[in-house]
């Protein structure tokens, strides 16, 4: 009987904190996005401990589709709305806020780079994601099938990415062999692969996972570094955006504003993106 | 004052008994109606074999594919690996092991799926990925291993209850007519436990089909029957993994939304089928925890 | 494979040609319970042998260890050796299938497969050899009508052998032990569980059997071993009491221990 | 002498499947715990996680994977009791006893992701309750409670009609036997089935996945409709980094925790029914 006690106690506590409401700002959507809020979150509730701030990842469908049936304050999307997103929810006016800029790069195993495949035109990509060309050696490289990896339709990455490539944000990628989701998760299929393709957010770049740069139609080679990204010269960009219904109020506003200061801008950069200002 | 108490207990236990029972109706309810959309407006082009929500495609043979060949691939090798282990557990094994070996059986059966996904990612498909010389290991078939791994225990515990609900004058009788063990099990334990092996093997067929996390990790997630057609060192979808990987980025009320539950609602079915089956061969009164 | 052949060798059948099976030293543990205590035993070819005494003294164990059924019983420790047709049966190399197949063995309660009554009768036989089919149907005749069951179930041999009646179901276990032809038959109070006109029928049966088997009859019925026994053994606790021809234990035992449970069952009847 | 060499290759095989299932056994017990215990230590145990789960600990994940389960465990408890009582001393007609067992194993059989949906259309969308613990909680009840239902009704049932007969001779009404006899027996069965129910119940990903977690963020929860981290969903955010060796450190530990987690409520489960198994058997 005593266990039942306790237990008794237990809940006693739970509902006593329950009852003391705190303020909760949730948030959900975009993995490229969420770096950035998810240190700023932790930095902001520093000094403002009673606020909660909820994360939760998904895509930026996901992000759209949540703030649009009112399950979050914040949608994280890295990708422009669609029309249909617009229309479905018509209840809703979307607001979004661009936090940060960003380069979906093509990336490769750091085997194929290594062997001599450093840039492709967006032509070849396309015709790699089309199933056109299977193998390195068309392209010049080793004897290895390549691996082609793609993500969830409604993944903001590649909106961006199938829309500069392919010339529509959701083209169907034949020559897929993986479908995978967060840029975690394809970091770590390309990793584990030696003869991978896939699209990356410019964060997710690292020794193992190679950004490719882009061979221009004029012959020139544009790598996918920061300064190409902040003088838009890589073809490959996007805005980090974070949308709100209507105008943000409150402690959701306060946070955007933590966000689009300075030192918020600097979480965007240690994070491996470009400030907007 | 007693009356009432009694009366109010009655409500109590009649009330509960329609909440546990309401329960079942209400998810199957809840699917029909949020699938009904897809069915009406989609119908039959629900059994195509493309999938792709932005051109209005909601084909779904390729899960119910990947379903299938998964399912399939972890009972050819869960069955006889579990039947003979059970046979081990039962006939061989001195008796005074049993609990041991039922407590680990009971502690592996324990491990949750998402571990299992995750030793998938680390392990199985990389192995996998290097033993056939892949692209990637994210396969049917490394999923296929990994459930068979996961539907392995539920096959032995209740294998090895069937054997051993077998009285021993069977084993007796017949070890006095000078027949070997194997000839024993084979021609009288194993008929004899047919009925509830076969209940078993639906039970296990029933988890094996709506195991979610392990499988969506590991299968590669793409929706598309592989050619050919009997390739599964390649990708593919099950509809479980279709659901945990897509339901929250659908927004409520879609077609895509509701072609989504179609596939949970065939699932639920078909699962639903494949247990009252499994109840009716199950003679023991089956513990659930198993 | 090195396993040792059941054949009698010729020297030892020399010297004990009436004993098929000499049992020496015999001793029985389960777990910590001495169940056979110290057993010196001879059992003569071509007659039938009681084992007679109370219940729980070690017949059944005792029985059941002359064709090492026992072998799988948990926490069971055996001492002192059984010989067969001269040679030990005990030693880690025998082949205790093939063992079985020379000693068959009848259970207390019948114990059916569930098949049909012919597939009954051929369960054991047809493991030893390939049988055509008219082999197979000569073979169940030739032992239904062994156990006088043949009148009965000829018209309906193909039926489940559950349909019939416990005794018929005992003589049918009887006539699927005989079908392997074995040279001991070992019952383990086979008549317990039947009805009085049953028991007489597989007791007649007993007494013409004897022509080609060696039979090892385990009873705690006096009457009953009265009837058909050639040789009495009284086991008390474990220990041997008693061996002998029938006729002289009953007419005068010589332990006062079987003289009072002869009479007690006298008193009982 | 073919027979014998058949029944060795059979042993062959049996001995080939059981080493093959040892090693199973081994591996997976051994890579979780090789794995899981550099991870553990006490600052892991008692800090928040940081930077996607990678650094940081998880205190926050298991309080709320074990704020799901105890309100599961409480929800179901009730419902679970009420519907034993009634199978064992109130239902009489076996078509109805067969319709309740029917319905019972059906919903014991429902895949884990069907709950989650079901919870995502109904009580997200439908009752706008939004992604909340308690929705998950509520799932979580529904999927233990064919397990506590049986394990309930089978202590329930296995007491002798004696007692009834003898308790009713005394002069007490039909409810009075229930509250005085058979619950209190009745109880230790509903406490097996919870710790059984819930040991299964911590380690499920696919049914809270979309209705009850999130991300990161998470501390305590201060009112109902909030959400919280779970260890399961943890371990699936950083399955998904297997190649950052932080993160995956970190996943092993999570699992390592939720898998003694899951031992602690089995075991417990196991010695409740040992000691009940010895005290009816005296």
């Amino acid at each position: 009987m005593k266990s039942t006690h306790a237990l008794i106690v237990f809940l006693i506590c739970i509902i006593f904190t329950s009852c003391e409401k705190k303020q909760a700002i949730n948030i959900a959507g975009s993995t490229s996005v969420l770096p950035i809020i998810s240190i700023a979150a932790e930095e902001f509730r520093k000094n403002n401990p009673e606020l909660n701030i909820i994360v939760n990842e998904g895509g930026s469908g996901v992000g759209v589709n949540q703030l649009g049936e009112g399950k979050i304050d914040i949608g994280m999307v890295s990708r422009d709305i669609t029309q249909e997103e617009i229309s479905t929810y018509p209840n809703v006016t979307f607001n979004p806020i661009s936090i940060g800029k960003d380069a979906v790069v093509p990336v490769i195993s750091s085997e194929i780079y290594n062997a001599g495949i450093t840039s492709l035109t967006l032509e070849e990509i396309a015709k790699i994601y089309r199933g056109e060309v299977r193998n390195w050696s068309e392209l010049g490289g080793p004897d290895k099938e390549i691996l082609v990896i793609d993500k969830e339709a409604s993944r903001g990455t590649r909106h961006v990415f199938m829309e500069i490539v392919m010339g529509d944000k959701e083209a169907i990628a034949e020559g897929a062999d993986l479908v995978l989701g967060s840029n975690n998760e394809e970091q770590t299929a390309i990793v584990q692969s030696d003869a991978a393709i896939g699209m990356l957010s410019n964060a997710w770049l690292n020794d193992n996972v190679k950004g490719l740069n882009i061979k221009m139609l004029d012959g020139s080679i544009i790598e996918s570094s920061l300064k190409n990204i902040i003088d838009n010269k890589f073809p490959i960009t996007r805005d980090l955006l974070i949308v709100t219904n209507g105008k943000p109020a409150g402690a959701v506003k306060d946070f955007i504003e933590y966000l689009l200061s300075s030192e918020g801008q600097k979480i965007v950069e240690e994070a491996g993106y470009v400030r907007i200002n | 004052m007693l009356g009432s108490t009694s009366k109010i207990g009655k409500y109590y236990v009649y009330g509960s008994t329609l909440i546990s029972a309401f329960i079942v109706f209400l998810i199957f309810t809840i699917l029909i109606i949020s699938s009904w959309d897809a069915i009406t407006t989609v119908g039959l082009d629900l059994l195509k074999f493309q999938w792709n929500p932005a051109t209005g495609e909601f084909g779904i043979i390729p899960m119910l594919f990947g379903t299938l060949v998964v399912t399939f691939i972890a009972l050819l090798i869960a069955v006889p690996l579990g039947i003979y282990t059970a046979i081990f557990t039962s006939e061989i094994l001195p008796s005074k092991y049993r609990f041991i070996v039922k407590s680990l059986l009971e502690l592996l059966a324990g491990i949750p799926s998402i571990i299992f996904g995750l030793i998938g990612i680390a392990f199985f498909s990389i192995w996998v990925q290097n033993i056939f010389d892949l692209q990637s290991g994210r396969t049917i078939f490394t999923a296929g291993i990994l459930l068979s791994i996961m539907i392995l225990p539920t096959i032995i515990t209740l294998t090895d209850d069937a054997f051993h609900n077998i009285p021993d004058k069977y084993r007796e009788t017949a070890k006095g007519l000078g027949l070997y063990k194997f000839e024993i099990i084979k021609e009288i334990l194993l008929p004899i436990a047919k009925p509830d092996l076969k209940g078993a093997i639906l039970l296990a067929f029933g988890r094996a089909l709506g195991e979610t996390m392990a499988v969506m990790l590991v299968i590669g997630s793409i929706d598309r029957i592989p050619s050919p057609i009997y390739n599964w060192l390649s990708p593919g979808q099950t509809i479980t993994s279709k659901l945990g990987r897509e339901i929250a980025e659908t927004s409520f009320g879609s077609v895509h939304f509701s072609a989504m539950i179609f596939m949970g609602l065939l699932l639920f079915i078909i699962v639903l089928i494949l247990t009252i089956l499994s109840q009716n061969s199950l003679k023991s009164n089956r513990r659930l925890y198993e | 494979m090195a396993e040792k052949a059941l054949k009698p060798n010729l020297s030892v059948v020399g010297k004990t040609q009436n004993e098929i099976i000499e049992i020496k030293k015999f001793q029985v543990w389960i777990n910590e319970n001495h169940i056979l205590d110290n057993i010196e035993l001879k059992i003569p070819k071509n007659e039938i042998t009681c084992i007679i005494g109370p219940s729980g003294s070690g017949k059944s164990t005792l029985i059941r260890s002359i064709n090492r059924i026992n072998d799988e019983v948990s926490g069971i420790n055996t001492q002192g050796e059984i010989c067969f047709n001269g040679l030990s049966i005990n030693e880690k190399d025998v082949d205790v299938a093939q063992l079985r197949s020379k000693i068959g063995m009848v259970f207390q309660k019948p114990c059916i497969f569930p098949k049909s009554i012919k597939e009954n009768v051929l369960f054991g036989i047809q493991h030893l050899k390939k049988l055509s089919k008219l082999e197979k149907l000569q073979i169940a005749e030739e032992n239904l009508k062994a156990v006088s069951l043949w009148k009965e179930v000829a018209h309906r041999l193909n039926d489940k052998a559950i349909s019939l009646s416990i005794g018929q179901q005992q003589r049918l276990c009887i006539a699927r032990t005989l079908a392997i032809k074995p040279e001991v038959i070992l019952l383990d109070e086979p008549t317990s569980s039947l009805d009085p006109v049953s028991t007489r029928a597989i007791e007649d049966m007993m007494v013409k059997l004897k022509e080609e088997y060696t039979i090892i009859f385990v009873t705690h019925n006096i009457q009953q071993a009265k009837r058909i026994a050639d040789n009495l053994v009284f086991i008390c606790d474990g220990k041997l009491i008693e061996q002998g021809s029938a006729a002289k234990i009953l007419s005068c035992p010589t332990d006062p221990q079987t003289k009072a449970y002869l009479r007690d069952e006298y008193c009982d009847c | 002498m073919n027979r014998k060499l058949k029944n060795n290759l059979f042993y062959t095989s049996v001995g080939v499947a059981v080493l093959v299932c040892a090693l199973i056994l081994f591996f997976l017990f051994g890579i979780i715990i090789w794995n899981g215990l550099p991870a553990i230590s006490l600052d892991f145990l008692t800090n928040s996680s940081s930077d996607f789960g990678a650094t940081g600990g998880i205190v926050y994940q298991i309080f709320g994977s074990i704020l799901l389960i105890v309100f599961a465990a409480l929800i179901c408890l009730p419902i679970a009791l009420g519907t034993a009582i009634y199978k064992s001393e109130y239902l009489k007609n076996e078509t109805a006893n067969k319709l309740i067992n029917t319905l019972i194993y059906s919903l014991n059989g429902i895949p884990s992701v069907i709950f989650g949906i079901f919870g995502l259309i109904f009580f997200v969308n439908l009752l706008n309750m939004g992604i909340s613990w308690f929705v998950g909680s509520i799932i979580l009840s529904m999927m233990i409670l064919p397990t506590v239902t049986l394990s309930t009704y089978q202590s329930i049932n296995s007491i002798p009609t004696v007692y009834r007969e003898s308790s009713s001779a005394l002069g007490l009404n039909k409810w009075q036997v229930i509250v005085q006899v058979l619950l209190p027996q009745g109880f230790s069965g509903a406490i097996t089935g919870l710790l059984i129910g819930v040991a299964r119940a911590i380690g499920e990903t696919a049914p809270i996945m979309f209705i009850a977690t999130a991300f990161s963020g998470v501390k305590l929860p201060s009112s109902f409709l909030e959400p919280v981290s779970t260890l399961p969903t943890h371990i699936l955010a950083l399955a998904q980094q297997a190649t950052n060796p932080a993160a995956l450190q970190n996943a092993w530990g999570s699992s390592l925790v939720l898998v003694i987690l899951v031992i602690i409520f089995s075991i417990s489960a196991l010695f409740i029914r040992l000691r009940h198994q010895t005290i009816s058997k005296r």
